[in-house]
């Protein structure tokens, strides 16, 4: 049994392969709508003392979530008459596949991993948080052919922003990232664990040494690098829904807007995983190793990713947005300049000891 | 290795697919689209070669950034919905001619010294080494290319200042 | 695997490129037809050094992607220039200096 | 800066290049409205932008006429209230009372002391409700989302007051000549008492919340800056003028109509006059209208609420203009009778027509996002500029 979870299926690759797919296109879905459901609808609700998406169903509004769902699901699937129809189409796609991309590094336990070979706990792709942050940088083109192809001049504006956005938040994305490599020696997703989970501080392996204590500057540069990767609050100026009603998004209707949805949600998952990883240790509890590991590590590693996705959507739903130009000031007057700094401290400090 | 042969074949009909499209397109904003297509595909070429971090290098590098600065500079230059006529000029056959030239000599060389060399993956290339390798071996290099980059940020931002 | 297989596919997107440097008349597109020549020298060396078992190759071309993207960043910002001050996208346009 | 104006045939090349144009990248006319939600109505705005700096910025208004003036005057004057409160919906209570107060003064008569004091407590309710929405829509359209939801919920408050004495949440209608429909309601001022110190509380939480939020003050310190003079002579009136430095509060300075003198209050006045000292002013408002509330509530006065009005209302001929302190700002109504039932002519002066007008010099070269900023910091109701 413990087999279906090391993906180590037994019957060719076609199997293989074909289980791995239905995994990874059956969970981003299911975190999306995860974190939808907690902290869109009932953190926010409670947040902001509201009233209506704790009604319906009865029980704290359990329905409003699918609801929505049949909502977006029988509407119309509008297309402007001017837009770019193929161009038009494909850009959820690419957008909803740069996520699913991502996705497929994360390790959920010694042997529970996606992608890449497995060898006693070496699996993963041996560029790994390399890997996912390329890959998510993809969705930039799906948004600015979204933009671009609804021709509508708040989307054009929109996917603009969003372009501008993106590129000047991946440096510090990357760099924040930097740090937690250079300590662990990797940029194995899975050795990043291992090296955090076979930590010392000070010679006590109590807690093992998660990477946040450490590099707790880089672990909010990616906190906030990745909150205007994910394009929220304070750095939603693409969506902004009240400048440009809703930017890159705004000629999107039912299933295609859906999409976006759970492209946002689902990368807000993945990143969250990625930090949960990173920084808290993922899926591992120290001195806890083996078969067993495999089992509860998806789920340490989901309690992990609700902390980080907290954090998230706390910040998204307290803060006000910048101006476009005083968050290009942020990435570029602090954030790279901070990142660099930590990197070189990290390096230095790695050096010498 | 027959696996990665009819990988590789299907990734280079794309890109050639892409490449064409690239150069005949009549709307600007599909051809930066067929672009990201040949570079996805030479990312693929890169993996099939075993030569993962490159391959993530050009995705993050060329698809992530310089086609988002291409399609950027697109959309600020007014960008147009519909195809444009005027995208190419008269000096098509001369091209043709030009490029047909080129590439055949070019492929006429590798015809004639590579007849039927195999590449032999051993193993795919870790990170490390390529780590090792620029830090020791190509360092001056490496040190120029910063310099070289950062001249180019500045250079870019001398140029689109407002003064 | 062939080595030549990558050889003639980089001679190919070689040559494409070239068609395009020489008969596309907007700047953005002539800067992406360059693009199509520097992935067809990427994919020589990265083929080269899979050929040679070592990691020269990838190396190389990593320097070439860095300097492809430098290469990009002052491009446009010519292509902007030249936008700003002519209205024009197209490099023939830019002849002021011609005398 | 104006090189969008000339067309690029007409002018060499070279000529332009020694022009010390910005990143003009092409520029490009969007319309803002009349479907849009930071005009909160049908507000249109066209704005021509090179790339994100707005160049120029045209009001286009009326598309929300519905023709008050003129309909009063087939209308007599107990029906003109029901007109007149739909003018600025969101304190539709405040309207009723100039109207009503001008032709009490044309007809001379004195409402009771108690129907005036429960005027004042109702006028400075509808002025907390709508800034209440006003502190929470302002976080909303720089993009926060919670302090629109915590000011509709504080608002509610407040609304239900208003119904329970009026009837009406929206239009209460409740002004009569000479007087009020009716008394309060048993236990509405211990109720009143409450929800007003709930209001104190609200405001402090604005004020953390919104106000000392960083990005917030990044977003509109020295942003849409209105200079005194430059406003007054615009007409810009209320608490956008008193934001910009000046002391002048119809409550205080005009011909009272309602008994503003007898309690302790006083005016905020900001130096800046950006879009943060509209919101500041505001605010302090909201909690000063809280306290006069509290004030008039303990000085509340026995009595009728009704003072001897003829049974058939004819106003003398005549004409007066009455104008009192709105929430928007300065509202005022030019009553001309003829001795009818209803009145000859009347023109109306609404606060946020005079507010927008400064629109076009106030958003020139600033950035979309700011437009945003400062139509949200002017804080403007559509039906109060198209009547």
């Amino acid at each position: 049994m413990s087999h279906l979870l090391a993906f180590d299926i037994p019957g060719g690759w076609g199997t293989t392969l074909g289980i791995k797919t239905l995994i990874v296109m059956g969970l981003i879905p299911v975190g999306a709508l995860v974190l939808g459901y907690t902290f869109l609808l009932k953190m926010m609700s409670h947040m902001q003392s509201r009233v209506g998406p704790m009604d319906p169903g009865g029980f704290h509004g359990w329905f409003q979530l699918i609801g929505d769902g049949i909502k977006f699901i029988q509407k119309e699937d509008i297309i402007p008459a001017g837009a770019d129809k193929r161009v038009f189409k494909m850009a959820p796609a690419i957008v909803v596949m740069s996520t699913f991309l991502m996705f497929v590094v994360l390790p959920a336990g010694p042997n529970a991993v996606v992608a890449g070979a497995l060898h006693k706990g070496q699996g993963g792709i041996d560029v790994g948080i390399f890997y996912a942050l390329a890959v998510s940088s993809l969705s930039v083109i799906g948004v600015l052919m979204a933009g671009w192809a609804s021709s509508n001049k708040y989307a054009l504006i929109g996917a603009l922003r969003a372009a501008a956005q993106l590129i000047a938040y991946e440096l510090p994305l990357v760099l924040a990232v930097v740090g937690v490599v250079v300590q662990a020696g990797t940029m194995n997703l899975q050795g990043i664990v291992f090296a955090q989970q076979q930590g010392k501080i000070f010679g006590w392996s109590g807690i093992g040494s998660p990477f946040i204590l450490t590099q707790f500057v880089g672990f909010a540069l990616f906190m906030v690098a990745a909150q205007a990767e994910l394009t929220q609050p304070p750095f939603d100026m693409p969506v902004a829904e009240s400048e440009l009603v809703a930017g890159y998004m705004v000629e999107y209707t039912g299933f295609r807007f859906l999409f976006f949805f759970i492209g946002e949600f689902g990368t807000a998952f993945v990143y969250a995983g990625l930090a949960a990883t990173l920084f808290l240790g993922g899926w591992s509890i120290p001195h806890v190793n083996g078969e067993i590991a495999n089992w509860i590590g998806p789920i340490v590693l989901f309690v992990k990713i609700m902390l980080v996705a907290f954090l998230m959507f706390w910040a998204r739903f307290s803060y006000p947005r910048l101006r476009e130009d005083q968050l290009q000031a942020l990435a570029w007057k602090w954030l790279i300049p901070i990142s660099l700094i930590n990197i070189l401290v990290t390096g230095a400090l790695k050096v010498a000891f | 290795m027959v696996a990665q042969n009819v990988a590789f074949w299907i990734f280079a009909a794309f890109m050639a697919a892409g490449a064409i499209r690239v150069v005949t397109t009549d709307n600007i904003v599909h051809a930066a689209l067929w672009l990201v297509l040949v570079l996805a595909g030479g990312a693929a070429q890169f993996i099939l070669l075993g030569q993962e971090f490159v391959a993530w290098v050009q995705v993050i590098v060329y698809i992530g950034a310089v086609i988002v600065l291409f399609l950027f500079g697109i959309m600020l230059t007014r960008a147009p919905m519909e195809a444009e006529e005027k995208l190419n000029n008269n000096l098509r056959w001369p091209g043709l001619a030009a490029a047909l030239l080129f590439a055949g000599t070019l492929a006429w060389a590798f015809l004639d010294q590579w007849g039927s060399d195999k590449i032999k993956l051993t193993k795919p290339v870790r990170t490390k080494e390529i780590g090792d390798l620029v830090f020791r071996g190509y360092l001056v290099p490496f040190e120029v290319v910063g310099v070289l980059l950062l001249a180019a940020l500045i250079g870019a931002v001398v140029m689109a200042r407002k003064d | 695997m062939l080595l030549n297989q990558f050889l003639l596919l980089s001679a190919f997107l070689f040559g494409t490129g070239i068609y395009g440097v020489i008969t596309r008349k907007h700047t953005v597109l002539v800067l992406a037809s360059v693009e199509l020549m520097l992935v067809a020298v990427n994919i020589n060396m990265v083929a080269f050094g899979a050929t040679l078992n070592n990691a020269v190759g990838q190396v190389f071309a990593l320097f070439v992607l860095t300097i492809a993207a430098a290469e990009v960043g002052v491009g446009l910002a010519i292509v902007l220039l030249i936008y700003r001050n002519l209205r024009s996208a197209n490099p023939d346009d830019a002849s002021v200096l011609k005398g | 800066m104006t090189s969008f104006e000339v067309d690029p045939k007409l002018y060499s090349p070279l000529a332009d290049s020694q022009l010390n144009v910005e990143l003009d990248t092409g520029d490009m006319i969007l319309n803002i409205g009349p479907q849009h939600p930071a005009t909160h109505g049908t507000l249109r705005l066209v704005v021509r932008l090179d790339g994100e700096r707005v160049i120029k910025a045209d009001p286009v208004i009326g598309y929300m006429h519905r023709g008050y003036e003129k309909l009063t005057e087939y209308r007599t004057y107990p029906q003109i209230t029901t007109l007149v409160n739909r003018i600025d919906w969101l304190s539709s209570f405040a309207n009723e009372v100039p109207f009503i107060g001008a032709a009490e003064k044309l007809m001379n008569i004195e409402a009771t002391p108690r129907a005036l004091y429960i005027r004042t407590i109702l006028t400075e309710m509808a002025r907390i409700s709508t800034f209440l929405l006003f502190l929470g829509e302002m976080g909303l359209q720089v993009g926060a989302i919670t302090p629109a939801f915590f000011g509709f919920r504080d608002r509610e408050y407040t609304l239900n007051l208003i119904e329970s004495a009026t009837g009406g949440r929206f239009h209460p209608n409740y002004n009569r000549i000479g007087g009020l429909k009716e008394d309060l309601p048993w236990g509405w001022v211990a109720e009143c008492r409450n929800t007003m110190k709930k209001m104190l509380d609200s405001c402090d939480e604005f004020e953390d919340l919104v106000m000392g939020n960083p990005i917030f003050q990044a977003r509109t310190r020295g942003i849409g800056i209105i200079p005194a003079e430059l406003g007054a002579s615009y007409g810009v009136s209320g608490s956008n003028l008193r934001a910009s430095g000046v002391d002048w509060d119809l409550r205080r300075d005009g011909e009272p109509l309602l008994p503003y003198n007898e309690i302790e209050w006083k005016t905020f006045t900001h130096q800046d006059g950006d879009s943060f000292a509209r919101y500041w002013v505001r605010l302090q408002e909201t909690r000063e209208s809280a306290r006069m509330i509290l004030q008039l509530l303990e000085q509340l006065p026995a009595g009728p609420i009704m003072a001897k009005v003829p049974r058939i209302i004819k106003v003398p001929e005549g004409e007066i203009y009455v104008n009192a302190e709105n929430p928007l700002g300065e509202m005022g109504y030019y009553i001309i009778s003829k001795g009818a039932t209803g009145p000859f002519r009347v023109k109306i002066r609404t606060a946020s027509f005079s507010n927008v007008s400064i629109l076009p010099w106030l958003l020139q070269g600033i950035y979309v996002p700011d437009v945003i900023t400062v139509l949200a910091s002017l804080y403007f109701i559509l039906g109060d500029i198209d009547r």
